[in-house]
């Protein structure tokens, strides 16, 4: 287990981050807080996806000066991927931020359980 | 006839570049384009069905002709088609069941964005259904849950801002765990297109590496889509986000939306890990127990509600949770008896909120018991709806739900280790459904002295229309149902 | 003879009462006159039918593969499908006085005459999913009659009528499923169709199925855990718990009883086991109980809603013997009670409607005004004892003879239940009819001024009941060998 | 077929009776005068199917072979002529008396009608026919019992009725099995076959609930409670056919099922025996001695016959021909002797509406015919020699002293004579009290309340027809030995 641990540490590295991720946005009450955990669980996968895609010693897939063999590249998909799910996740983080201040200009509070509180009350 | 292989590619074009088109149009003209391009959807979906039913193979499309295991693909197979068909089918019928509704509860300078959050929705869905590359379907995945939480918002007040950020909430959770587990599947075995995946899963097994990570996968991918469709535990977000949107999205979301994620769920099982190693797998067993769960769970906080919309909210909690213990059951007839249950289920689900909406509408706009009594005399065409659709709920003979409690009971019977639990549950549930939807029926039937306003069929046509093809609908899926579980099975078969 | 006339009979009265609802009638009178018109047609073409005993069956659409549409006239169908079209006619005519005083009629009497049609249906279905079919719509289409009065009790029953009879379905429906996974076919076959080769080792599983199957069905046959809704739908107006609660809806559950017993799971595979003994045992109880109930209640109308959960229990008690002779006994009360019971209800509907008094303890010295009522009524509460020289004792007979004959332990406990029973049926129909003729010396007749004898409309079927309560008790052996032929498997 | 004109004494008196109950406008004269015809005529009738014994008809069918089915053969010819002799006394009684009760039609009208039944009863010949005439009887016999319409008549009428009932089904339960394992249910004279096969002890058990069940009837310990609550409020002339008659109804079924169904043999010396004679002979001890304790009259009566009627239960049992001739003596004795010990007791309280026995002294001067029947008929039923009372008694003790069966051939004298001596305890104090009050007893308040002749004759033809019984028991004997021989 040790030395495998050792070995690849990167991808443990990843998921702590993904299960720290996880856990704000599951557990916290602060909206904002929820969304950073958000971006530290997806950009945890990102690392991972990178770290995938890195073979140590081989270099970027870009031809210059002829082509060589083909295991003298790293694989460029995991690259791709990463950037595809950044702009994912940009663009949810950028509508969860819009709801957020959404809710806040309403309630003037960022605690997801108090607004519902006053929902109830106002018995929409 | 190589022409239709685009059908397919076309079908997520035309409604997505609909979508795009929306945004510049005006409301009226967005509306039509959005009619229009559905239509189309349905008249290439159905093309599309017909030639495979004729020709029996499968359609493959590559983007870009790159072939596997680089290139991006499409596929469909008679399954696919037809869903597409179905879905095509449930969204017209929702939307024009629904539109007097939006035109009272959407400002006006919303209403494009309605249409092109449909459209995006139309498009997803398509993709979901289509796609054969896992990573095109996480961002579909992705799109699809964007638009349906504007489709929660687009009515604005602070309960439905609340229902789209707890939905998005528990749907990112989803997402996050779906995308970990198709990395870590592209680790294990260096592809994304399915059919390769599977294949090289099934050597993985076969060879006995990696186990370990294997199973996580698994779960990874059950866990995130369970999530995203509202299985028992992870349901907390459903009785607000059905609950008081406006009608159609309300009808969209619970009967397309989650369907498919769990068409999407379906396809994984099949297409990327293989029917036989998700079973050796005891995930199965989990989702087996979830799926119970939610039967029972989701009915009984149905009783205890007396808003009629959040009722009907929660009861598809509980449908989930019979199209889960379907899956859960880990046969090819459990499973068509799931896919089946996915069909009636939308229809009657959308079915049931259109009818609810009528109701509401004759007695003063409140959704609460007391108020509706006597509803179903006022405003007629609604209330006949919402009767027809709480039988077939129950599971009474000749609507579609009947249909799938038997094959869900004949699929439990055939699985000697899980059938006690599943009929004795699947009996209970079917009280608890009685309980809640009788109930409703009796109070809308139950005539009162106060006279509240009345609606009659000319008054709103195109309303009672909807009514009435929805009525059709259920009862043509309960009476032959015959055709339609072959082309299920067949379908399931195409997935190999 | 064609076998499409079955469905004529079927869809007559529920087309006839769909029409009943939509067309606007000018008077009561003509409407009744339509509604009885539809009634006696079905009754007259479902006479036919009995009589020339079309055999062959047909099948009128597929739901599934497996699972067809089918309506069949057997035996066991010809005797409940002759026992309800002869008793319809009558009631609709009692109800048509009944009713002058209750409100929105017309839509009473829609649900009634649609209900005539899916009783019949139920009669006369070929297989297991058509009897399910309508025995669903049963429970629906009656639903709006039980709610009928519209007060708080009535709306609480009816949902606990709705309730207990939907949920007796889903365990029904499991059986269902099980005659179909194992069966040959849903056919309704005597002797049953379970497949040997299949069952294999899962015998006590299927065992254990038909149990709950029996308790589901038995739901509507108010046996005794789940018999809360029949002594509650007595709020109905009386002619539906004359006519359904005494013998169409509550006859029905025990028509499919027989059904699965005799014709689904066969009375071979279940004889002897412990599933025999648990469902005799829950027979047995529910006898006792139903009558002990009565006897408590002071209600006049659910003393005899007790009064039937108690016999409704012979029936079973005679189908759970597993013979042939069991089953000849169960039909044999099956019709005999219903004659008795309906009887008895249409009494007490008669005292309701022309006096308001529905406690016991109000009808002292009513006799003296209402000397017919009263005294039908005692007829038939002699025959519930199972006075002999009227038909309640050859049912009762009958079903003692099987039980003697099946050498069965527990039948002989049911033996002595049923006799004990008889003795409580004694105290609490005698009280009544002692209290209406014999109200003792210090009883002042003037608190019963002005009360008249029930009208013709109501008396002619009171009148034609009793007649037919005499008449089978001292000569029944034409009715009785048809039924024994039907019991024995024959047409 | 001739035949079926023994049926006339069973039809006409329900006929009759119907008839009254709805005749409406009546007077009490030309009504009295018609029960009388209808009485005086039955009475010829049954007299005349004497010469018919033999005699059989059969109606129809119940259900498949379950008959109704007549004959008419000694046994039943006795208890008939018993029964409209009686009838006829009492009927006659009634006149009188019910004039201080109202609704007399309804009263007549049942009377007749029980009186039909009862004919029928005997004349049954088969065991559902019987049966179905008991349970009529039962049903029939109540408007007579609740007559006075007073609240504890209604309640004890209702006693009577249920506990009747339930003997009945008691019998029933027994009635199914016996179907089963016997040949037939026609009353044939030693049994029928019955092949019990292995289920001997079943059968037992359905004897015994048999009896049980009769023995409600006839007041048998355990089930006997309706009995002293029931004849003490009914009408005098109705509690004297009551106790006089209907209980005996109850022998004669026990009569019917042990020696003409199972047949002795299929009891004797199993427990079913032993456990008859020792309710029997509970019976007879409990019901004197409560007897003796009783203070009011009428009651008093009706324990005592408790007790007689378990004399003649007792002598059943012993199932030998001895006990069987001094059974069915008694049961006329007693017959005669009760009837007019209560129709005694009517007339006392019709004339000075005493119901405590201490309050009769001085009654023998106000009413000495009255008091001088009622002490013959007590001595008979003590059974002083040379009266009734002697002979039947002695055949008993006979009877049980040559059974021969353990204990009980010395127990069951015994406990008679011990009984008979309660027997003079309770009934002669009331003559003594009577006839001499004693010297504190101031003769002044003394009128003569003798009552009227319908009363008295009665009576009188009553406490002759005691006395007869006992002078003429030879013939009598000789009679139930025809029976007898038949077994």
């Amino acid at each position: 287990m040790g030395p495998n641990l050792w070995a690849n540490f990167g991808e443990a590295v990843s998921m702590i981050l993904f299960c720290i991720g996880f856990a704000n946005l599951l557990l916290h009450k602060n909206l904002i807080k929820k969304i950073i955990g958000l971006n530290i669980m997806d950009s945890s996968i990102y690392l991972f996806l990178a770290l995938k895609g890195y073979i140590a010693g081989h270099t970027v897939p870009i031809v210059v000066d002829g082509v060589q063999s083909v295991d003298a590249y790293i694989n460029p998909i995991p690259s791709g991927l990463v950037l595809t799910g950044i702009v994912v996740s940009v663009s949810v983080t950028a509508l969860m931020l819009s709801l957020t201040i959404r809710l806040y200009r309403r309630y003037q509070t960022l605690d997801l359980d108090e607004i519902s509180k006053r929902l109830k009350k106002e018995g929409l | 006839m190589d022409f239709i292989c685009n059908f397919p590619f076309f079908s997520i074009m035309i409604s997505m570049f609909s979508g795009i088109v929306s945004a510049v149009l005006s409301r009226k003209a967005a509306k039509w384009l959005n009619l229009i391009s559905i239509w189309v959807i349905w008249f290439l979906s159905a093309v599309l069905l017909y030639y495979i039913f004729g020709t029996g193979e499968i359609i493959v499309y590559k983007m870009g002709h790159f072939p596997a295991p680089w290139g991006n693909e499409i596929r469909a197979g008679l399954l696919e088609a037809g869903l597409a068909l179905f879905f095509c089918s449930i969204m017209l019928l929702s939307m024009t069941g629904g539109r007097k509704k939006l035109m009272g509860e959407v400002v006006e300078e919303k209403h494009n964005l309605y249409y092109i959050l449909v459209d995006l929705m139309l498009a997803s869905l398509l993709a979901l259904i289509y796609t054969n590359d896992l990573f095109t379907a996480y961002v579909f995945v992705e799109i699809n849950t964007i638009s349906a939480c504007g489709l929660i918002m687009i009515r604005q007040n602070g309960r439905t801002i609340e229902a789209a950020v707890r939905y998005m909430i528990m749907s990112l959770l989803g997402s996050g765990l779906l995308l970990m587990g198709i990395c870590m599947l592209y680790d294990i075995t260096g592809h994304l297109l399915m059919s390769n995946i599977r294949d090289a899963v099934s050597s993985i097994y076969s060879a006995g590496t990696y186990p370990v990570p294997l199973t996580v996968t698994i779960i990874l991918l059950t866990c995130g889509l369970a999530m995203k469709s509202a299985l028992f535990p992870f349901h907390t977000w459903v009785a607000d986000a059905y609950g008081y949107s406006t009608v159609s999205s309300a009808a969209i979301l619970s009967s397309l939306v989650s369907k498919g994620y769990i068409i999407l769920l379906i396809k994984i099982i099949y297409r990327v890990i293989g029917f036989e190693v998700y079973r050796a797998s005891h995930i199965i067993d989990v989702v087996f127990v979830f799926g119970l769960a939610g039967m029972i769970m989701g009915s009984i906080s149905a009783i205890r509600e007396n808003d009629i919309r959040r009722m009907i909210a929660y009861s598809s909690v509980a449908q989930i949770g019979y199209i889960y213990m379907g899956i859960g059951l880990g046969t090819r007839y459990a499973m068509i008896a799931s896919i089946f249950h996915i069909l009636s289920h939308a229809a009657t689900k959308s079915m049931l909120f259109i009818g609810a909406i009528g109701l509401t509408d004759v007695s003063k706009g409140s959704r609460h018991f007391e108020e509706l009594t006597g509803s179903g005399y006022r405003h007629k065409i609604a209330g006949i709806t919402f009767a027809v659709g709480s039988l077939s709920m129950v599971g009474i003979p000749l609507f579609s739900g009947f249909i799938s409690k038997l094959l869900f009971a004949q699929a439990a019977v055939l699985n000697t280790r899980k059938m006690l639990p599943a009929l004795i549950v699947l009996a209970i549930s079917t009280i608890l459904n009685a309980i809640y939807f009788m109930k409703t029926v009796i109070r809308i039937y139950t005539p009162t002295e106060e006279e509240g306003e009345r609606i009659t069929m000319k008054q709103e046509k195109v309303y009672a229309l909807t009514c009435i093809c929805f009525i059709a609908l259920n009862i043509f899926i309960g009476m032959c149902s015959q055709p339609i579980v072959d082309w299920i099975g067949a379908g399931i078969d195409m997935f190999a | 003879m064609n076998s499409y006339v079955l469905l004529i009979a079927i869809f007559l009265p529920i087309l006839g009462g769909i029409l009943t609802g939509v067309i606007p009638f000018k008077g009561r009178t003509t409407r009744n006159i339509f509604v009885e018109t539809v009634v006696i047609i079905t009754s007259i073409i479902m006479w036919a039918i009995i009589l020339n005993k079309p055999q062959d069956s047909i099948e009128v659409l597929k739901f599934t593969g497996d699972l067809v549409f089918a309506f069949k006239m057997d035996g066991l169908g010809m005797i409940f499908a002759g026992l309800i079209s002869s008793l319809w006619p009558l009631a609709t005519l009692y109800s048509f006085e009944y009713m002058e005083k209750e409100e929105r009629e017309g839509s009473f009497f829609m649900f009634y005459t649609i209900t005539y049609g899916v009783t019949l249906g139920i009669s006369l279905s070929g297989n297991l999913m058509t009897m399910y079919l309508f025995y669903e719509m049963l429970t629906i289409v009656t639903v709006p009659l039980v709610l009928h009065t519209l007060t708080r009790e009535a709306i609480l029953a009816s949902r606990t009528y709705l309730y207990y009879s939907l949920g007796g379905a889903a365990f029904g429906f499991i059986g269902f499923i099980f005659v179909l996974v194992y069966g040959t076919s849903l056919d309704f076959v005597y002797g049953g169709v379970l497949d040997p080769g299949k069952i294999g080792d899962r015998g006590n599983v299927l065992l254990l199925i038909y149990v709950l199957a029996f308790l589901g069905f038995g739901v509507k046959a108010a046996i005794c855990p789940f018999n809360k809704w029949l002594p509650q739908a007595g709020v109905a107006p009386t002619p539906v718990t004359a006519l359904l609660h005494a013998v169409a809806v509550v006859k029905s559950g025990a028509f499919a009883i027989m059904r699965i017993t005799y014709y689904s799971f066969g009375p071979d595979f279940l004889r002897g086991t412990w599933a025999q003994y648990t469902v005799m045992a829950i027979a047995i109880f529910t006898i006792i109980y139903g009558s002990a109930r009565a006897l408590k209640e002071t209600h006049f109308k659910r003393r005899l809603a007790y009064s039937t959960i108690g016999n409704l229990s012979y029936i079973l008690f005679g189908v759970t013997i597993m013979t042939p002779l069991g089953l000849f006994g169960a039909l044999c009360h099956m019709v005999f009670h219903a004659v008795m019971k309906i009887a008895s209800f249409f009494c007490a509907g008669a005292v309701i409607s022309k006096t308001e008094r529905t406690y016991v303890f109000e009808l002292n010295g009513l006799g003296k005004h209402m000397p017919m009522t009263f005294g039908i009524f005692t007829i038939s509460g002699l025959a519930l004892m199972g006075v002999p020289g009227l038909c309640g004792f050859v049912s009762k007979w009958y079903l003692a003879e099987a039980a003697v004959a099946s050498e069965n332990v527990l039948a002989y406990v049911g033996i002595g239940a049923l006799l004990i029973s008889a003795i409580l049926t004694a105290v609490y129909t005698m009280t009544i009819s002692v209290r209406a003729f014999f109200p003792g010396k210090d009883f002042d007749d003037s608190v019963n001024s002005g009360v008249k004898e029930a009208g013709v409309r109501m008396l002619l079927p009171l009148c034609i009941f009793a007649v037919c309560i005499i008449v089978f008790g001292v000569y029944s052996k034409p009715l009785t060998d048809l039924l024994l032929s039907v019991a024995m498997g024959g047409m | 077929m001739t035949e079926a004109f023994i049926l006339i004494p069973v039809v006409l008196p329900i006929v009759a009776g119907l008839l009254l109950e709805f005749i409406r406008k009546l007077n009490k004269k030309t009504m009295n005068l018609c029960v009388v015809a209808v009485l005086a005529i039955e009475a010829v009738l049954v007299f005349m199917n004497m010469g018919k014994i033999g005699a059989e008809v059969e109606l129809f069918e119940l259900t498949d072979n379950l008959p109704i089915y007549f004959k008419i053969d000694n046994l039943g010819i006795m208890f008939a002529i018993l029964m409209v002799v009686i009838w006829l006394l009492a009927g006659i009684f009634s006149f009188e008396y019910m004039k201080h009760e109202d609704n007399e039609r309804r009263y007549q009208g049942f009377y007749l009608m029980v009186l039909g039944v009862l004919i029928g009863l005997d004349f049954a010949g088969n065991l559902v026919t019987f049966y179905m005439f008991y349970e009529m009887m039962t049903i029939t016999a109540f408007p007579l019992v609740i007559h006075t319409g007073k609240k504890e008549a209604t309640m004890a009428g209702l006693k009577y009725l249920y506990y009747s009932l339930g003997g009945a089904y008691f019998a029933l339960f027994g009635f199914y099995f016996v179907f089963k394992y016997a040949d037939s249910l026609t009353f044939t004279p030693g049994g029928v076959g019955i092949n019990a096969g292995s289920h001997e002890t079943l059968l037992l058990i359905c004897a015994l609930f048999m009896i049980i069940g009769f023995g409600v009837k006839a007041g048998m310990f355990p089930l006997h409670a309706w009995l002293t609550s029931a004849h003490p409020v009914a009408p005098a002339p109705a509690s004297a056919v009551l106790s006089g008659i209907i209980v005996k109804t109850g022998i004669l079924g026990t009569i019917r099922v042990i020696y003409y169904i199972f047949g002795t043999k299929f009891i004797r010396g199993t427990f079913v025996q032993t456990v008859w004679m020792s309710l029997a002979l509970l019976t007879v001890l409990m019901g004197s001695t409560m007897a003796y304790k009783e203070k009011l009259l009428k009651k008093r009566l009706a324990y005592s016959t408790v007790s007689q009627i378990s004399y003649i239960m007792f002598g059943l049992s012993l199932l030998n021909e001895t006990a069987f001739e001094g059974s069915l003596l008694h049961v006329l004795m007693h017959g005669f002797t009760k009837c007019g010990l209560f129709l005694a007791a009517g007339a006392i309280i019709y004339k000075t509406g005493k119901t405590k026995v201490d309050e009769l002294r001085g009654i023998g001067k106000e009413m000495p015919i009255v008091i001088w029947c009622f002490t013959i008929l007590s001595i008979t039923l003590i059974g002083i020699p040379p009266t009734g009372g002697l002979v039947s008694k002695w055949y008993l003790c006979m009877g049980a002293l040559k059974s021969g069966i353990a204990v009980f051939d010395i127990l069951g004298p015994v406990i008679l004579i011990v009984s008979a001596l309660l027997t003079a305890g309770y009934l002669l104090p009331i003559t003594i009290q009577g006839f001499f009050p004693g010297d504190d007893y101031d003769y002044s308040g003394l009128e003569h309340k003798e009552p009227a002749k319908t009363m008295t004759i009665p009576l009188i033809v009553l406490t002759a027809g005691a006395i007869g019984v006992g002078l003429f028991s030879t013939p009598i004997i000789t009679y139930i030995e025809t029976i007898l021989a038949t077994f």
